[in-house]
């Protein structure tokens, strides 16, 4: 791993932590892909798989106040920041228990317990939005960081444009996270950007911005340590550019005939998860009873996620007027 | 929302005068209130609606935004979702398309998607309408077709009194609310009440009483309307005027009684033809009171043409008093 | 445009392979012509549509872009004013409202302003609709809303041969088109005629020939109705089906023969109920043949709220065969 | 004058013709503006004054078959290109005889004649359309430029991010002026965008990108020249940023609280035409009858131009309905 592993903070119990969160994401969507195929989840399902040291590395830096806003990539953001694995499963169902109340989906995870702000299946739509949640802490004086995360496409869109110059031009504290994971949909990104290298591309609207490894979560979490003190500290936003790499299908509608296997193969073998298991394990950091009871635990987990998704119940569907405007106002 | 019964005052000011007191007491009543759009603190807002206002409440809370329609309309969804109460100037409607995605998808849907967790409290006014020679790109009529969207509350006000009153009440709604503010009332000038108040916003009003005809209207058109129906009354044809105030939600219940007392109707608006609010409210009338007409229904909206530069074409293009009087007499027969 | 009337052969094939076909044959016929959007190259388009155009007609002719929809809508323009014939895909029309402003306030005004020196001969298509339980901001019908606009025309083709036909037609056209593909539609397999032509757009078509009462419809909801349509030949209602196939400009000279001859109407549409172009619909028919009705006008339309995921919910939001046939029965009475 | 001043082609004729470009421009503004109290010209009138050593530097350097994408401030850039001095006050008038029939008014002049494809009221609205142009010309192998003007304001604009992506991304033959006046409205550049030096913010879209002191002209000749040598050799796009003022008001609807009178009054000193000037005769290049028979040429040409004009016919109101569709389409 990165020599910013060499970290005082790093304690084998903080690094079982990382391990197990990413695990966690990814047998849960392991889990997600199956129960697709059963069409216990329907419409779209974007996966994680490859991404997990993304939000591993940055949202347990993010604190109880700060907020989050997200794509419709967003199970492992949402399980990370605390969102429970059986609301979301839940939610997937489309069941009255999900964290959107079963009206959202895979695409519109809502937390408003843990200030989890969707969920967006507009690409780019989430930045302005960002933008104003950190507007509003601005105002009021309030230390809080707003985490954005989109993706490499985001890029491409004006509203990336117009959120990081309202981001930079007004000091607000939002932390950009850019999971670049070299594709859009079917797009390789030297398709859809002339300069291919994003956190340059961020750095011309003068707010400070790195690139990190985004398969090292350990190099990610530092990164991230570093973007949210400067925030904290001087109100204003950065930009963190995750290099990543989406090892599934876009969806699961997708045919993949855009990249070779071998391409998907050689990322695999770089995968955040394998790689920093034989870290810890070069390292000896880590025991094979480690990695065994991580797995229970989650595979305890997920079970339990899907009793309780299975035993939800369905909103009765003369409620479907509701949650247009607040109860009550119309 | 209280109308107190016995006015002791009134002043004499302009709609614009009315709708910048209504920001002014919304800035001082709440801080959570602030303004933010294009122009609207240095310049003092494109039709001097703000002007003065950056003085007195500083540049935080009077914002003046980058050319950013999508990305600040997005910032004050944020902001709203966050507890401030944002009024976010669009300038003008015909700016607004670049901020559709915004509204529709974040601002109107959120709360659905988030099954009620998070709501959208927020005010974007704008400025609507044809009239000023602007041209095809800078005279759009878009309200009745924003009030197309579900999660929106869509306010034309037409009279001082409205738009003096709205602002508050609408910052009051949990959900984003929409005002359009017709170019062409922001010049007129009229008494209001010295101590006017916050308005409701779910009801239309009855702003002529009549028993021959509905005429059904809105916004800039209700200076026309009111027009026609004196025109009518030369005629012999006694006109009741309604003026909508609210297009989304539409009030019905003011509608119909109207229409079933007159028992004909003609709907008045600037938005195009097709697809106009008019056809909307045509088609409820039809759902709800068709047995109660004793003719078919009429209605006047612009053609179906960007609007032309010259003036003859432009006046040409939208309604008029001239073509309600027409439409009224030959429904009425 | 001719349709033979003696066709020698049909094959099977979905609506997908359809549009693919159309597309196609464009690209062969016309050197002008070419493919713009969002992953219709390698990925092969969203909904694979254009599936294997890329190795047949490489990268300039099957243009990836960039995730920017105001950018790449805004270049099909440009590309369309300087003689090319670009066929923008936007994928989907949640993601058109991005483009929004480039479409009404450039597509369709810039002959006007410019006094007919430039035309914008563009076609964009989209994929529209709901059912496929893709929730809030992925699952809007937005058709009826874009028909609002002068300038524009819109089209929605809800049969093989319409989604084979319409395309060349649509190409061949001086003013810029919108084609509306609804999602649900896609995977539909019927048999086509081995030589399908291009096909007119200026007509509605009687998809059912009857003498109880229209359903006039359009898109995916045409379906819907036909069942609908069986339904009620069950219980004794003969109803005729009129597919609009196109939504601007309508055509009224078919729909008014419908209803003078059936002297009853439903219209079913997937756009939300309020502003949706069924109220057109009906104030047309009001506006044209009232004193032909026997009865007050019904309308089938998606409910006031966002598409909720759920399937229960999405079907409960959107038009199905029992509502229409309930709202068919309570309109004969 | 800046020494690219030197350079052989700047005959006098060629120096006495930018004066009288210049002039020309101006004398019609003035013009307008008169005729603006007056009535004749309604709706909005965004006038060029300060600004046309823009034009003149830029649009005589492109051919014939070139073309050019304007905004609602193209008095200058129309004149420039050829557009009749009469047509373009007929337009102004919205008398048929105008470039556009008499349906567009200030901000919608076109000119198929001389490729000039507008006059666009949407700031920002007219990038993504010259890189449409671009393209096309790019398809079809046509060695032609599509020069795009817009104004510092438009900068902020989503429009502008994807038009730069796409025309870099794609190299479209788009040469970007961007007249950076300083103000969009009331809102200083400072205001507006966190990074202030344009041409920087251009060039991180990977496109040739310079700045240019625009208010001398043969110093927008000068880089005029470069980029459209360098677009016709590459194909490439270029990013020229104009640094200019507006002596006027915005519109004739503008106040100008925003900035200072002695502002604008340093400004006036420095503008285009009376700097060339005074260029022109410290190097005693220009007589005071050049001067006077330059004027002359301009009064007249402008009186003519008002007699058209006013000898102009308006549209019959029962056209109304042309010029949405093609004829005789619908
Ligand atoms: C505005 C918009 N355009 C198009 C789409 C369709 N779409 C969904 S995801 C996607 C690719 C986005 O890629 P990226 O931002 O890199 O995120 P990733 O999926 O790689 O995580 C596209 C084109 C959309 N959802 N929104
Ligand atoms: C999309 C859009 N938003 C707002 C306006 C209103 N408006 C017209 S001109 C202008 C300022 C533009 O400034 P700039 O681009 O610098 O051009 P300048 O007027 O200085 O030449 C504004 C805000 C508009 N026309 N279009
Ligand atoms: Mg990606
Ligand atoms: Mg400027």
């Amino acid at each position: 791993m990165s020599d910013t592993a060499d970290k005082p903070h790093l304690s084998r119990a903080h690094e079982l932590d990382l391990l197990n969160r990413m695990i966690r994401i990814r047998r849960f969507e392991d889990k997600c892909a199956e129960l697709y195929t059963q069409e216990k989840i329907r419409g779209f399902l974007h996966l994680y798989d490859g991404e997990e040291a993304v939000a591993v590395g940055v949202i347990p830096v993010l604190e109880r106040r700060d907020r989050i806003v997200s794509t419709y990539r967003e199970h492992g953001h949402a399980l990370v920041r605390g969102v429970p694995m059986k609301a979301a499963l839940a939610e997937l169902y489309g069941k009255q228990e999900g964290c959107s109340g079963g009206r959202g989906g895979s695409m519109h995870f809502f937390d408003r317990e843990t200030n989890f702000y969707g969920g967006n299946a507009i690409v780019g739509g989430g930045l302005p939005l960002a933008v104003g949640l950190a507007l509003a802490d601005h105002m009021r004086g309030d230390n809080i960081v707003t985490a954005c995360f989109f993706g490499d496409g985001a890029v491409a869109e004006g509203e990336f444009h117009e959120s990081l110059n309202l981001a930079a031009l007004w000091a607000l504290p939002v932390l950009f996270v850019c999971e670049n994971n070299l594709y859009a949909m079917g797009t390789a990104l030297a398709l859809s950007e002339s300069e291919t290298d994003l956190h340059l591309k961020a750095a011309s609207y003068r707010l400070s911005s790195e690139a990190v490894d985004g398969m090292d979560v350990i190099a990610v979490e530092a990164a991230a340590r570093r973007a949210v003190a400067a925030i904290r500290k001087t109100g204003k936003p950065y930009f963190l550019e995750c290099r990543t790499y989406r090892l599934r299908a876009h969806s699961m509608f997708d045919a993949q005939l855009y990249r070779d296997k071998a391409e998907v193969e050689a990322w695999r073998q770089k995968g955040p998860i394998v790689r920093f298991e034989s870290w810890l394990e070069a390292n000896h950091m880590i025991h094979s009873e480690d990695l065994a009871s991580i797995e229970a635990g989650v595979a305890a987990e997920i079970s339990e996620a899907v009793a309780f998704a299975e035993a939800g119940t369905w909103e009765p569907a003369e409620q479907l007027g509701r949650f247009t405007y607040a109860e009550g106002a119309v | 929302m209280k109308q107190d019964a016995a006015r002791s005052e009134t002043r004499e000011l302009t709609y614009r005068e009315a709708v910048r007191e209504a920001i002014r007491d919304a800035l001082i009543r709440d801080p959570r209130v602030f303004l933010m759009g294009e122009d609207v603190g240095r310049y003092g807002g494109c039709y001097a609606v703000s002007k003065g206002l950056l003085a007195e409440f500083g540049p935080e809370r009077i914002r003046d935004t980058p050319l950013s329609e999508s990305g600040f309309t997005g910032a004050g969804i944020g902001a709203a979702i966050a507890g401030m109460r944002p009024i976010v100037e669009l300038m003008t409607v015909n700016f607004s398309l670049l901020a559709l995605d915004q509204i529709l998808n974040t601002a109107a849907t959120i709360r659905h998607m988030s099954g009620s967790q998070f709501g959208v409290p927020l005010v974007i006014r704008m400025a609507t309408g044809a009239g000023r020679q602007l041209a095809a790109q800078h005279s759009h009529s878009l309200e009745g077709w924003y009030a197309h969207i579900p999660g929106l509350k869509v306010l034309a006000p037409a009279t001082l009194e409205d738009a003096r009153g709205m602002l508050w009440t609408a910052l009051e709604d949990p959900d984003p609310v929409l005002i359009f503010e017709h170019v062409m009332l922001y010049n007129m000038q009229g008494p209001l009440a010295a101590d006017a108040a916050p308005v409701d916003i779910d009801k239309a009003a009855v702003r002529r009483v009549g028993h021959d005809i509905s005429l059904v209207t809105y916004g800039g058109s209700l200076w026309k309307t009111l027009e026609a129906a004196a025109e009518l009354a030369k005629a012999g044809i006694d006109a009741e005027v309604v003026d909508l105030r609210s297009l989304r939600p539409l009030d019905d219940a003011t509608i119909m009684a109207s229409v079933a007392k007159t028992r004909r109707a003609v709907i008045v608006d600037e938005g195009w033809r097709s697809g106009s609010i008019s056809a909307e409210i045509c088609t409820r009338i039809i759902e709800q009171a068709f047995w109660e007409l004793d003719a078919p229904l009429g209605r006047v909206c612009s053609e179906e043409v960007p609007i032309p530069y010259p003036r003859h074409l432009e006046q040409a293009a939208i309604p008029q008093a001239a073509k309600i009087v027409a439409a009224a007499k030959s429904v009425v027969g």
